[in-house]
């Protein structure tokens, strides 16, 4: 499944529906609100365009590795420390390639998909420069 | 024609999530930012260079897709086009 | 927490606890019993030096990368296709060290760790070789 | 003197999980296995190599360490000991 969405997300719920019978190894990354000195974020979205080019990155990570599924959620608005961002589940046969495939989705995910993050700090706010 | 131009992040802050722009057809996306600056020169500052082109760290997308090379300039928008202006990324 | 259990674990309570002021990233593992024609499993282990040498892993991951928590959960008994076999959950300020900090703890596992795994098949069953 | 010599896998189902047994002091690993082996055929042909050393591939530990090197034959036992025998581990 691929979302941007307001609501926070139930890792356990991503992790059952990711099994299929062949499914050996799950990896699954969360993305934090980090504590930083910031009082909160507030995460803006090109929303239709940031969901396709998910979908984008999900299929070059099948296509480049053996994996099962993949699911990428991904949340906007305002957040506060500790509140989940992101959570990306791989599932694969084997050990190495949910790892590799994890990582090849976040890697992606901050170079192309179109969301900013703002912070808010107490002398003011900013906007976070991307890469 | 038509043209909506979306802007994000910084940009949305000095022009607008939002602008539908009445342009002759063939209009280069170059005229077009051109355009939005005349409005507003905080948008200018944002979006060209000291030479007055198109500043490289900004982003531009014709519906959606990323254009790049001579398109940021000479590229030509159609009626209906969406037309997006951001900086870089910062996701995840 | 290190843990070697027959019951099942939650993955989401895990997350949660794992979740400090500083934590950007969450990188969680999950082991499953793969479907390669294998009816079921068993896991034996040396109960007492596995649940040594896990917390030997997780404090050499801890002084290699700078993790925030390392939490390792692996069951032992009879387990069938589908069910969990190993959760680790590692936290950190950021993903590059999430990520290394929880293959290094699954790569250690599978060589130092004793247990073993018995395979059951319609032709029989049989021990899984170690490296 | 009393030692536990513990086996798990392959080797707990030839001489089962945990066997204390009775050795005068200063009995080297190899003696506690020949002597283990002597009960059972079994058990030798897991544990020892053609040449009647023990077989590379066994790990052994004492009271939860890993012994290697000479140690795994010349290795000293002592009273209340938990000698363990194994194969290489598969977990995970």
């Amino acid at each position: 499944m691929i979302r941007l969405q307001q609501d926070d997300f139930e890792v356990g719920e991503f992790i059952e529906e990711a099994r299929s019978r062949g499914t050996g190894a799950i990896v699954t990354f969360i993305g934090i609100v980090r504590d930083d000195g910031i009082e909160g974020i507030e995460l803006e979205a090109y929303h239709d365009v940031a969901e396709q080019e998910l979908a984008i990155i999900r299929d070059e990570a099948m296509r480049e590795f053996p994996l099962h599924n993949v699911d990428i959620i991904h949340r906007t608005g305002p957040l506060r420390v500790g509140d989940n961002i992101v959570l990306i589940v791989v599932s694969a046969g084997h050990r190495k390639e949910a790892f590799l495939g994890c990582e090849y989705v976040i890697d992606r995910l901050k170079q192309t998909v179109p969301i900013w993050k703002k912070e808010f700090r107490k002398d003011g706010e900013h906007w976070v420069e991307g890469e | 024609m038509k043209v909506r131009i979306k802007a994000f992040a910084r940009f949305r802050e000095i022009i607008g999530s939002e602008n539908t722009l009445e342009f002759d057809d063939g209009t280069s996306v170059l005229s077009a930012l051109k355009s939005l600056s005349e409005g507003s020169k905080d948008f200018r500052d944002a979006c060209f260079d000291k030479e007055g082109a198109v500043a490289s760290h900004v982003v531009l997308m014709i519906n959606g897709k990323r254009i790049s090379g001579r398109d940021r300039e000479a590229g030509v928008l159609h009626d209906g086009d969406e037309l997006a202006v951001f900086p870089p990324v910062a996701g995840g």
